[in-house]
């Protein structure tokens, strides 16, 4: 490839360097003991031995756990709003993997679906993303399900791809290549390089042998909507907690808050789940109080609501909802055993 | 006024960032609920607004939260706005305890509205209960402003009491309105009531509005929804025919909060007046 | 002087910042038993005996009632202590309700300060009616206990400067 | 005792004495078991019993109607016992199957020895006190005290006290309470400010996804005070002020009602040590009280019962 590049892989570091002069760039860390896409500390490059994916997903770089909207203030002349400062300093995330990169673009149609969202659009518009192909998934992982290869991925702007002691770096994007263009010390690529990651890409794509059958998923889906005990038997152990949601890369339901000290106050939104009944709880009734109501939701959401809406499936096949599970429930099983009809 | 809905009214680009509204006028319709008048601080913003009947707003109380309600006054009276609340919660419980002059916010209006131009030339009939009047009274003074665009008028309104009434010094003017056909039911009347007993969906088969050229509007509380579609249904209303606000809880107003679906609609994004037609696959099922 | 607020009074002050003067004092918060405790602190007040203007005071109808997560949430909106006072063992109105609070009162502490909380910011005493004496010596001891402890900054957050009501 | 148990419950299912069963299944992953509620004889011959059925399977019977076959292991057994306390479960209503267990082996704990991931061992096998992992073909071996939870390290009840049913002979309790707090002991010794600022710094990663509360048979309430609207006691945003309040007074609550099973700590997304709390607790209701959880069906919950004269030095 013509403008194809390569790194040896201990020049990590000194390209991260050169990169953290006009981006605030972040790394999967775990120095909190869970891995998050955190801002590089300098020096640490062990992220190379270790990381697989990270437990949060990168979406909270752009959309994170709870954010400020804006504060208030009661005065002499009535309440007065404050936004937060926007903030213009830009963004490197290095090493997202395809599915969460996919993932953002996922989420971007719903924060641009008719209205703008502010906070998240801003964040997303001002940061470049370095993917890293996946070398080792995880036997959770199945986003060659839903169209992804473990290698590859067209949402990022630059694509990283392990050869063994480099890295072959190719642009996605014009960002990419500007980027690319921008950054000195790389040697080009070379064809055995090209070769090579060709071969990394496609072992990885070989490595994945969880599935789902997404064939004719919504009509599916839609058969069997009306199948209480076929819900109720799939829900059964769930515990209804939030990390099947929150930990998705895709999901990104949230809820708004007021802090209120005398005067003055805050307006908070913050993740939530549509596993909670709270969530949809009203005064006089909870269209999904019961439990098996809230998985159907969110498996009909992800497969068959949100593509009819949005044009995508709104799953990577990250396979964190498995992973992370406490007890252990999983989506694949779902969707492999819906019967046929109600 | 821009035609994209998204750029309309927006503060300061930031689709959630409220604007000040200042209430001008309390009027306590029953005993939990008050319908409020307001306006905003900004004059330029009073001037421009508009809104489609059927719409909603996000009203802030600032420090307590946000809560969504429709608008219940007429576009085509337009020197305040008016909206009622029901007291069953933390927000409602705030606005019921602000005083004419306080502050409060307002994002919207948000929603589709009622389909009007679709309903010139028709009979319309109208079915309410309780508070479910109030996005209805907002169509209704609108139709009475344009009187001359609509064949007959049919409101059939019933609440559990007659102390649950709401909007009794619009049913008096309805009642009053020769051009229109009034009937008012209470579950249960008391010494005093003089007028109709028995639920909304039974009296709206006894007073047998005809289905021809006609479109029905009904709002109430879900378990009223769910007994007066089957009624109209035998009364030969098509499923096209029949429209409804529908009331889910909701955060953002736009359609990105994620919790106000039923299916792939989003009540806040796609309605929150549906045809019966687009929501009867899941109206057994999650409303 | 006590200012006296009903039962659900914790809902009013949920929403409270306190307003703090120049030279930080101690800032108590007490729940007090309406059947005895709080017709102590009364007494104190009508019989004009000096104590320290450091508590504000939540009526409650027994110390039973109080919630671990009462002294939390004080503890969160600024209070640098919180007292519970409650009826002698055997005079509960309630009969029990009094060793129930004990039982309550005394793993909280313990764990609080377990958590990291200093154990002078969390106390309890039992306050008959009729000692007005004894309620002005706890109230004052638990002040000077506050004193030594100094201001409570448990939940101020200096990278954030949000998520708290602690006084400014 | 995994055949034994099969054809228990297939013979309590036929007889009609229980009408569904909470068991173990294989998970879909690479050394899990998942939970298995069916009232279904044919699912009978999934149910496992191995050294990763890690779930407090009492969770769930607050939520299942009719008579119900569980299998518990020591802690959970209490668990049912403390729910029965409480008038959750009827004890009529349970038919209990008591596993007695040597403890559960802790997969992360695997993970940090072996180096590797879970998916990437080949496999994990269990004789007595040793336990051998095989990674890429190499065998490496390890005493059970450096795989084990650390709850199960220091268990006291590892045969279930309350059964119908006992799978096997009693365990010998090898209660090693200096192994088992090591994370507690090293907090006891820290200033207590330092103590806050751990705490702090945990909660500050707390997305309150709510698995701790949700995987916890103690936390039953139908409406947690974090739902609470008015007053807003804490708000649903996870700051770290208001996730501490939430964790700590959770811990309040469940005193008297965790049994240490360590489920919280196991179910956190973003691993807060949250035994380090609940573990504590226990300490507590036993120092003060005496107050041992889930021993005797019969006895008031802790915050129910009192003694005339206890804790007195703690009031003014």
């Amino acid at each position: 490839m013509a403008d194809s590049k390569r790194i040896n892989k201990e020049d990590t570091g000194r390209l991260l360097d050169e990169w953290s002069k006009e981006f605030s760039v972040s790394v999967p860390s775990r120095e909190n003991g869970m891995p998050a896409m955190l801002p590089w500390d300098g020096k640490d490059t062990s992220f190379l031995e270790w990381y697989r994916n990270t437990v949060i997903p990168p979406k909270a770089n752009f959309f994170p756990p709870y954010e400020k909207m804006f504060d208030f203030q009661k005065g002499a002349e009535g309440y007065h709003l404050e936004l937060p400062p926007s903030d213009k300093q830009k963004q490197l995330i290095f090493g997202i993997r395809p599915c969460d990169a996919r993932a953002l673009t996922i989420l971007d149609t719903v924060f641009q679906d008719t209205y703008q969202d502010p906070y998240y659009l801003s964040r997303r518009a001002n940061t470049v993303l370095v993917g890293l192909g996946c070398t080792n998934p995880y036997d959770s992982c199945f986003c060659t399900s839903l169209g992804i290869s473990p290698g590859e991925s067209t949402d990022v702007d630059l694509m990283f791809t392990d050869t063994g002691d480099g890295f072959f770096i190719e642009p996605v994007s014009d960002k990419g290549r500007e980027l690319l263009a921008a950054t000195g010390g790389l040697e080009d690529g070379l064809e055995a390089d090209e070769a090579r990651a060709k071969d990394v890409k496609e072992a990885a794509y070989r490595k994945i042998t969880r599935r789902i059958d997404t064939g004719d998923i919504q009509q599916r889906l839609a058969a069997c909507f009306e199948n209480q005990d076929y819900w109720e038997k799939v829900a059964a152990k769930c515990v209804s907690c939030g990390i099947c949601t929150f930990l998705c890369p895709t999901c990104y339901c949230f809820d708004i808050n007021d802090e209120l000290s005398q005067d003055e106050g805050t307006r908070f939104r913050s993740w939530d789940s549509c596993s909670f009944p709270i969530y949809t709880r009203m005064p006089m009734e909870n269209p999904r109080q019961e439990k098996w109501r809230r998985v159907r939701q969110k498996v009909c959401h992800k497969y068959w609501f949100y593509p009819v809406n949005l044009d995508i499936t709104a799953c990577t096949g990250c396979g964190r909802c498995i992973r992370l599970c406490p007890v252990n429930w999983d989506i694949t099983q779902t969707l492999n055993n819906l019967p046929a009809s109600s | 006024m821009t035609t994209d809905v998204s750029q309309r009214f927006l503060a300061r680009d930031n689709v959630y960032l409220p604007h000040i509204a200042v209430i001008e006028k309390i009027i306590d319709e029953t005993p939990g609920v008050v319908t409020l008048h307001f306006n905003f601080k900004d004059e330029k913003l009073r001037e421009e607004f508009t809104f489609k009947p059927g719409q909603f707003g996000e009203y802030s109380v600032f420090g307590i939260g946000e809560a969504t309600f429709c608008i219940s006054s007429s576009p085509t009276r337009r020197d305040h706005l008016e909206f009622a609340v029901q007291r069953v919660g933390k927000v409602t419980n705030a606005l019921h305890r602000l005083d004419v002059g306080s502050e409060m916010g307002f994002r919207g209006p948000y929603g589709n509205g009622f389909p009007l131009d679709s309903f010139a030339g028709k009979n319309l009939v109208f079915v309410a209960g309780g508070i479910g009047l109030a996005p209805l009274r907002s169509l209704i003074w609108n139709v009475i402003d344009d009187r001359d665009k609509y064949e007959k008028i049919d409101i059939v309104y019933g609440a559990r009491s007659p102390a649950d009434l709401c909007f009794k010094y619009d049913l008096d003017a309805w009642g009053n309105d020769s051009s229109i056909n009034m009937v008012t039911t209470v579950d249960k009347g008391d010494a005093s009531w003089t007028g109709r007993e028995g639920f909304v969906p039974q009296v709206l088969e006894q007073a047998a509005p005809s289905a021809r050229n006609a479109v029905a509007i009904v709002c109430g509380p879900p378990i009223m929804i769910r007994f007066t579609f089957p009624v109209l249904e035998k009364l030969g209303f098509t499923p096209e025919q029949m429209f409804t606000t529908l009331e889910k809880r909701m955060k953002c107003g736009i359609g990105k909060c994620g919790r106000c679906n039923i299916g792939n609609l989003y009540v806040c994004r796609d309605g929150p007046v549906f045809s019966f037609a687009q929501i009867k696959g899941f109206i057994s099922s999650e409303y | 002087m006590p200012f006296s607020v009903c039962s659900i009074g914790i809902l009013h002050f949920t929403g409270v910042k306190l307003k703090q003067a120049k030279e930080w004092e101690p800032k108590l918060l007490g729940f007090l038993c309406r059947w005895c405790s709080y017709a102590g602190a009364d007494l104190a007040g009508t019989s004009r005996k000096k104590y320290p203007a450091s508590i504000r005071i939540i009526k409650v109808p027994c110390s039973g009632r109080v919630d671990p997560l009462f002294i939390l949430k004080a503890l969160q909106m600024g209070f640098d202590g919180v007292l519970v006072s409650g009826c002698h063992p055997g005079d509960c109105h309630y009969q029990t309700g009094n060793y129930r609070a004990r039982r309550r009162i005394a793993i909280t502490k313990k764990f609080l300060e377990y958590a990291g909380i200093e154990p002078e910011r969390i106390q309890a005493s039992w306050v008959s009616a009729s000692e007005a004496v004894k309620f002005t010596g706890v109230v004052t001891e638990v002040t000077k206990g506050l004193e030594r402890v100094g201001a409570n900054k448990l939940f101020t957050d200096e990278r954030q400067g949000d998520g708290t009501a602690t006084a400014q | 005792m995994e055949q034994r148990l099969r054809s228990e419950v297939k013979a309590l299912l036929e007889q009609g004495k229980i009408d569904r069963v909470i068991g173990f299944e294989p998970g879909s992953l690479k050394f899990t078991t998942t939970p298995l509620i069916t009232s279904d004889g044919g699912d009978v011959d999934h149910l496992v019993i191995n050294p990763f059925i890690v779930n407090n399977l009492s969770v769930y019977l607050t939520g299942t109607s009719g008579r119900v076959g569980i299998v518990a292991k020591g802690c959970d057994s209490r668990s049912i016992v403390s729910l029965i306390q409480d008038n959750k479960v009827l004890r009529e209503n349970v038919v209990i199957i008591g596993i007695p267990c040597s403890g559960v082996i802790d997969l992360t704990k695997v993970e940090r020895l072996a180096g590797k991931d879970r998916d990437e061992l080949d496999d994990i096998v269990r004789q007595g006190d040793k336990i051998t992992v095989t990674v890429g073909g190499e065998r490496k071996e390890f005493p059970a005290s450096e795989v084990l939870f650390d709850n199960c390290l220091g268990c006291e009840f590892p045969t279930p006290r309350e059964y119908d049913i006992l799978l096997d002979e009693p365990v010998t309790p090898t209660p090693d309470k200096a192994i088992s707090e090591q994370k507690l002991d090293s907090l006891r010794e820290m200033p207590p400010e330092q103590r806050w600022q751990f705490w702090k710094e945990e909660f500050s990663r707390c997305i309150r996804c709510y698995a701790c509360r949700n995987v916890c048979p103690a936390c039953f309430c139908e409406r947690c005070f974090v739902e609470e609207s008015e007053p807003q006691w804490v708000l649903p945003v996870p700051r770290w002020q208001d996730n501490l309040i939430f964790q700590v007074i959770r811990s309040i609550h469940v005193a008297g009602r965790c049994t240490d099973c360590g489920e919280c700590e196991r179910a956190c997304p973003v691993n807060i040590p949250l035994r380090s709390l609940t573990r504590e607790m226990c300490n507590l209701a036993e120092e003060l009280f005496n107050y041992k959880v889930g021993i005797d069906k019969e006895a008031p919950p802790l915050f129910v019962a009192y003694e005339l004269e206890e804790a007195e030095d703690l009031i003014r």
